[in-house]
């Protein structure tokens, strides 16, 4: 034992930094990954504040925060479903549903039962999920693929594909759009709560532990005794009330409820964020740190381009080229060697 | 038994078949069909349809999916409905489109967007000219800039589209040209926002515009869409420029309207109420005379279009959800 | 702890299928507080389904398990867990992304109310590892990911001890472990015996049994064939038990000349590995020996090219050669069974025949096409004369028993014959009549002009089967014995002074 | 656990099937996964053909087969990328790509060369996500995600955002259109060619066997000497060649190049097909059969739902509903415990 005794760093070496001075050691608990992610967010940051002063302007520094925080609430989700090994395609449709039944239960009943109404129907919708991916044995890929279809139907139906109601006059939803609480914007506070409790949740929770040790191997939470079951369903339904969530935030936004056009995409942008963020796809392994770092860059990421003035062609271009090369800067920094699939 | 593909023999033309009767099933085929304008549209044509009496509508969600159109399209054919009527998400597949139904001897009408076969001519049509939509949304910019007072130095235009449909860029166009009509005088300097035609897409984006145009006092905002105008408005209002400094005028007017039934003051000023329900019942009601009565397809129904305000809107039949 | 009447477990008349598999036939069987039950069979035998079934991960067809004396029907791994019966895996599952803590207290974190605290954890997880005699073996701060085989084993092990257990039951523990963490384990179950708690052993090493078990149960084909007291049997009588004829000599080595050198080192060095020599020659068999960690693992992936070699060189057939990847040593003709069967070299999901022939599949191909008649006769060679137990060839390698998936893994290479062949703990988990087996092939390989580099942590087959033995550590090679060394003189070579020193006081 | 003792059969049924009789053999050839899905075809052509029967008219099934080429042909790549542990969202885009390159270099150079432009390009954007994951260990579906907007953005950029050229007069893309050998469609021809040869190599070639080696465990695929990389490089430029291939059908059939009708979804609808046919995704296990079963009932499904010309709001539910029924029967059957996440 002796070779682990004097080099036991070094040989656990692909991912582990050792730990010497405490700068190592604070970059270790950040992570390389978020580190190398920092990095790069410093670099864009630098790159997009260099050619516009007017980037760092407090209002945009709100522009860019209320503008990520309906992603920002699905990567949340989005990362603790993928923690523990599932994948949540629906959550996009689900806010829709959650938009046009906060609108239109608040048309009826006010502000308070409309957001209760959409994350109660966020519950339900989660819990479908988790349902049909655990006792009907669906692939929560093909599974939410699925109820991503099913929930924007269900969306257009009960709106009958209109946008629904007007918020824009009501007290509770004007708050939530335009407010603020010690000058930070309501919306970035909304954000900042959930994800500063699923951070928690998951980092100082045994229920957190557990979702990484299911997400990491299976098998052996449950032979430890772990009932998986329960927390798949749980996880699923956590994601369908955030989903709401975000849904309630779209239709205080834009003033009505929307079935579609406000939500379409956002599943994909969600699960970028998340593996850019350090996600493993396999599960197990990432944080809410990384995802809200990556929520962060691509939220500076889209204000920059618009800064620039960039031809909307030339932005999807550029989006994914900066995507890619940021993941490609962190990764390389890891000095993972270059053979097969990375994860 | 190989086929080269190519159209043979003479196809049946659209006009003078013989008149059918008993149950008519006429396809509906729509792009972007989650969007209102054309959710009002298939309810417009269904209603009209109960109205005939023994007339079926099957609504096909194309979304922006040109393959997907001429998927849809062989199925309704193989299907052997009676009738077509097609809005098309791109208006270069109308060759392809009309030979297909030719083909087939099925009667099609473009709604929403002309088509025009492979020899330039164009089929039956019913609904907007883009450009001149675009005009109505320019002219009445115009006319309130003028009024207004601003000044073209301290003034900008957002124009908010997305950018890959047609249609869209010809209403942009077409507002530009007769916003300088109107004002006798050039256009503000222009910012122009590429979206997907979704509220929160305008928003997020126009959002970081104010951001880079601070000492800008005052603002022309339309687009492609209500979606496109009121997510501009929306975000010019919430970064602080006051509804008194904002000239939005809409397109559609069903979004806009929202805010003129709550008395809420605003920037959206104005849009064109085009009647998407009016749209869908004269397809209908073309068509079905078409195949029942053996009148011939119109060439271009052109339905009602009306520029409102707050003060006016309800008169125009808008129902506003 | 005088020994109660009831025993702790108790299975009665328990059956049960796999399609096309009768993996266990009416077993009934009794284990005592404070005793230790060996459990034998051969590879395929059903010992690991038997204590599936009583840790509730399986149910059986027929028969029952009693807990005191009481019927209870677990319906999951969880419930058997809460009523304090611990099953430690055959094969280790490891949580790869979280500490070694997390790992070992899995299901059952060191908490205060919902709170987790990653220090306390540590802390606890610590303690819980000295006590049980670990300490220098195992980083608690380490990632699950980063243990070696022997660590994750050891981990595994740590966490059936955790709360407060009734019924231990050990599935080959020590495949993956050497002697001194053998010696560790052993010390550990001789306190759960005293504490009272029922154990159950399984393992095929005889040497293990003897010194452990208080009572030995033989299955064969899924039947109990019977259970004797340690002290009043043989190895002989297991060995006919378990596979019901006497077995010929474990070793048969027929001694002969080497021939030209195939591979030779030289100061071969690597991130974990030091100044390394060694040559191979044809048909001869140079074994590996040393501690977990020595490095042993990390040199045969050196030479594959899995791993890099920082500096020294390396010659085969004469030519200096640099591998980049292994695609180049098999290329070479350089053949490497690893020692993590489940991680490194199964296919799970695919059948035997695609894992047996996956090496050879070039050979057996024309215009890129595999010969499928070719290779199920290639295949079908090794699984008779492995002993393969499979329903069909086309049975998925996951549903195998583990000494046959290892079987799977040595028949690959068995199959593409190459000039050089590296087999890391070729025999982990195989049982004994399939290892004599084994030796026989590599025997005759050797004669055949194949140059053999074996590592094993089991000295009786270092010591059966080489020519040369070369012992490693701390990533250097610490000596050479000649054929016939003894275990003494391997050890004294394999362990540092100070835990000789210890080993001795 | 009744359940279990009472069919011990089907607990473990789904690859461990005895080689009995002639008609398990057979069974087990076309696999449970693959039974299953046609016993849900059939269901469901059933319940279409009943009320309609004009599903059965020749020119129907025509249709259907021709609706589902161009998916068909992703479905096909993806589940071979899939098999090989990775994912590929951007062939959609690429379709696009590949759809509007072929248009305009028809245009000034004719079809043949228009068409093997388009492939060319699809090369090149396979390439290039072969290299940024292999060699930027970039996740794939971080990379692909990624260049699902690059290449929808150079396809925009390239054609200016509008339909490029006219291909309704031209023999070559009329022919491919809607032409047709010994009676059936070209299209047909072309989908049926390129999955029998992906379903050749992938069952009878070393190169299909090492695909499946490498998705099921990378590592041990290494060590038994198998060159990773060149693996994930080929495979992804065959599934751009593929995607652009696709993109040609898109142009035939629309009579123009569309910058961006493939990345509509087709993506998604792509993996979902893998998916529901059985592919794992982890990688390692599937079928081409499964997929092409699983693209033949999305056809079918689609076909049926305008058949009784269901709202489209319903349509997106039904879809969905639907979707998740055949899985779970698919599962049920399978026997499998109720345990985690489903594969
Ligand atoms: N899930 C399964 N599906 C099908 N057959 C199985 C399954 N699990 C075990 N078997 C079969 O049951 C039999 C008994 O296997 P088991 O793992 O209990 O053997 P074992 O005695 O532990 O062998 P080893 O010494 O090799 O570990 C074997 O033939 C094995 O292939
Ligand atoms: N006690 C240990 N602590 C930490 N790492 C260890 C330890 N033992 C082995 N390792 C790991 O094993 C590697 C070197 O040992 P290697 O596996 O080559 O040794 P070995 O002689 O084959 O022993 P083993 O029986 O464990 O395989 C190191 O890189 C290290 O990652
Ligand atoms: O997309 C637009 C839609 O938003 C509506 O304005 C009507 O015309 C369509 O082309
Ligand atoms: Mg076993
Ligand atoms: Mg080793």
């Amino acid at each position: 034992m002796k070779a682990t005794a004097e080099a036991p760093e070094a040989e656990l070496a692909p991912q582990a930094v050792p730990r010497r001075s405490g700068v190592r050691r604070a970059l270790d608990a950040i992570g390389v990954q978020n580190v190398s992610l920092l990095i790069a967010l410093v670099a864009l940051v630098a790159l997009i504040g260099s050619k516009h002063s007017e980037f760092f302007l407090l209002s945009n520094i709100e522009v860019i925060g209320t503008a990520i925080a309906v992603m920002g609430l699905l990567a949340i989700v989005e990362t603790v479903v993928i923690l523990l090994g599932g994948l949540d395609i629906s959550v996009g449709s689900a806010a829709g549903l959650g938009s046009v039944v906060s609108a239109m239960v608040f048309t009826h009943s006010g502000a308070t039962l409309g957001i209760l109404a959409a994350l109660g129907v966020g519950l339900l919708a989660g819990l479908v999920n988790g349902v049909v991916i655990v006792y009907g044995r669906v692939n929560p890929v093909v599974a939410t693929l699925a109820t991503l279809a099913a929930y924007k139907g269900v969306a257009q139906l009960v709106s009958n594909g209109r946008a629904q109601g007007y918020t824009g006059t009501d007290a509770a939803f004007v708050f939530i759009a335009r407010g603020a609480i010690a000058g930070i914007p309501t919306l970035i506070w909304i954000l900042a709560i959930v994800a500063l409790i699923a951070h928690l949740v998951l980092r100082y929770t045994d229920l957190g532990r557990n979702i990484y040790a299911i997400g990491g191997n299976d098998t052996a939470a449950r032979l430890a005794g772990i009932n998986i079951n329960r927390y798949i369903l749980a996880v699923y339904a956590i994601a369908g009330v955030v989903a709401t969530l975000a849904g309630v935030l779209i239709t205080a936004r834009t003033g009505s409820g929307q079935p579609v056009s406000g939500s379409e995409g956002l599943e994909l942008q969600a699960v970028t964020a998340a593996a850019l963020g350090g996600c493993a796809l396999q599960g197990g392994r990432g944080t809410i740190a990384g995802t809200m770092l990556a929520v962060i860059m691509l939220g500076v990421l889209d204000n920059g381009i618009i800064l620039f003035g960039v031809n909307p062609f030339w932005q999807n271009v550029a989006r994914g080229a900066l995507l890619v090369i940021a993941v490609v800067i962190m990764q390389l920094r890891s000095g993972e060697r270059r053979v097969g699939m990375p994860t | 038994a190989c086929s080269s593909g190519q159209n043979t023999g003479a196809a049946p033309g659209s006009g003078g078949a013989a008149p059918k009767t008993g149950k008519l099933t006429i396809a509906l085929l729509q792009k972007q069909g989650d969007q209102q304008y054309f959710v009002d549209e298939a309810t417009g044509a269904k209603q009209k349809a109960q109205q005939l009496g023994n007339v079926d509508v099957k609504v096909i969600d194309l979304g922006t999916d040109a393959n997907k159109a001429i998927s849809q399209l062989d199925a309704v054919i193989a299907q052997k409905v009676d009738g077509i009527v097609i809005v098309v998400p791109d208006q270069q597949i109308g060759p392809q489109v009309i030979g297909a139904a030719k083909n087939a001897g099925i009667p099609l009408m473009a709604a929403d967007d002309a088509i025009k076969d492979g020899t330039g001519q164009e089929a039956p049509f019913v609904g907007f000219d883009g450009t001149q939509m675009g005009n109505s949304v320019g002219t009445k910019a115009g006319e309130l800039f003028k009024a207004s007072g601003w000044s073209l130095s301290d003034t900008r235009v957002i124009e908010s589209w997305k950018q890959d449909l047609q249609t869209c860029s010809d209403r942009v166009k077409g507002a530009e040209d007769a916003f300088k009509t109107a004002t006798g005088g050039d256009l503000p300097q222009q910012i122009k926002i590429g979206t997907d035609n979704s509220v929160t897409d305008a928003q997020n984006k126009a959002s970081a515009v104010l951001t880079s145009n601070q000492n800008v006092k005052h603002w022309l905002v339309w687009g492609c869409n209500d979606e496109n105008e009121t997510g501009v408005v929306t975000a010019l209002q919430n970064g602080g420029v006051k509804p008194d400094n904002i000239i939005g005028v809409g397109l559609g007017a069903y979004l806009t309207c929202k805010d003129w039934r709550a008395g809420q003051d605003s920037g959206n000023k104005a849009a064109l109420y085009i009647g998407g329900p009016a749209v869908g019942a004269s397809a209908i009601q073309v068509m079905v005379d078409h195949l029942r009565n053996s009148k011939a397809l119109p060439p271009k129904t052109i339905a009602h279009t009306e520029m409102v305000d707050k003060t006016n809107w309800q008169k125009s039949g808008l129902v506003c959800t | 702890m005088e020994k109660n009447e009831i025993p702790v477990l108790s299975l009665t008349g328990v059956s049960k299928r796999f399609a096309g598999v009768r993996a266990l036939t009416d077993v009934s069987l009794d284990v005592r507080a404070g005793e230790v039950l060996a459990l034998m069979g051969e590879n395929g035998a059903g010992k690991s389904t038997l204590l599936r079934i009583v840790n509730g991960d399986h149910q059986p067809d027929e028969g029952h398990v009693e807990l005191d004396g009481v019927p209870v029907h677990h319906t999951s791994p969880a419930a058997a867990h809460h009523a304090g019966i611990r099953v430690i895996a055959q094969e280790p599952e490891i949580i790869p992304h979280v500490d070694v803590a997390e790992n070992v207290f899995a299901g059952a974190l060191p908490n205060r109310g919902r709170l987790f605290s990653r220090a306390a954890a540590r802390r606890q997880a610590r303690q819980f590892i000295a006590d049980l005699g670990f300490a220098d073996v195992i980083p608690v701060d380490a990632l699950g990911r980063q243990l070696s085989p022997a660590q994750r084993q050891i981990v595994e092990i740590l966490r059936g001890l955790t709360g407060k257990p009734r019924v231990v039951a050990f599935d080959e523990p020590t495949s993956s472990l050497s002697d001194h963490e053998v010696d560790i384990l052993f010390a550990l179950i001789d306190r759960l015996r005293a504490e009272g708690i029922a154990v159950v052993y399984v393992s095929h090493r005889m040497k293990e049994i003897f010194r452990i078990a208080d009572r030995i149960a033989v299955l064969r084909d899924g039947a109990l064939v019977g259970v004797r007291p340690a002290g009043e049997t043989s190895e002989d009588e297991l060995v006919r038990m378990m596979v019901g004829r006497d077995l010929d000599a474990m070793f048969q080595r027929t001694g002969h000349e080497p021939g030209e050198v195939v591979l030779s080192l030289e100061d071969v060095t690597t991130d974990d590995v030091s100044d390394v020599s060694l040559t191979v020659r044809q048909g001869e068999i140079v074994a590996l020996a040393g501690l977990v960690g020595a490095g042993r693992s990390e040199l045969a992936k050196a030479i594959v090219g899995d791993v890099p070699i920082r500096s020294g060189t390396m010659v085969l057939q004469g030519k200096r050669i640099r591998m980049k990847s292994p695609t180049d040593a098999v290329r070479a003709g350089i053949g490497f069974a690893p020692e993590e069967r489940k991680a490194e070299a199964l296919i799970l999901d695919r059948g035997v025949r695609d894992n047996v022939s996956l090496a050879s599949l070039r050979r057996l191909s024309k215009l890129r096409f595999v010969n499928q008649r070719a290779e199920r006769a290639l295949v079908s060679r090794f699984v008779d004369s492995l002993r393969i137990k499979a329903p069909s060839m086309e049975q998925h390698v996951r549903k195998l028993s583990g000494g046959n998936q290892q079987k799977v893994v040595l028949a690959r290479w068995l199959a593409r014959e190459p000039a050089l062949l590296i087999l890391d703990e070729p025999t982990r988990g195989v049982d004994v009549g399939a290892k004599a087996e084994i030796y026989g092939i590599i025997n005759r390989l050797a004669e055949s002009g194949t140059a053999l580099l074996i590592i094993s942590s089991e000295l009786p087959e270092v010591i059966g089967l080489a020519d040369r033995i070369v012992v490693m550590k701390d990533g250097r090679v610490s000596g050479e014995l000649p054929a016939r060394a003894t275990e003494e003189q391997i050890l004294a070579l394999a362990m540092s002074e100070n835990e000789i020193e210890e080993e001795a006081s």
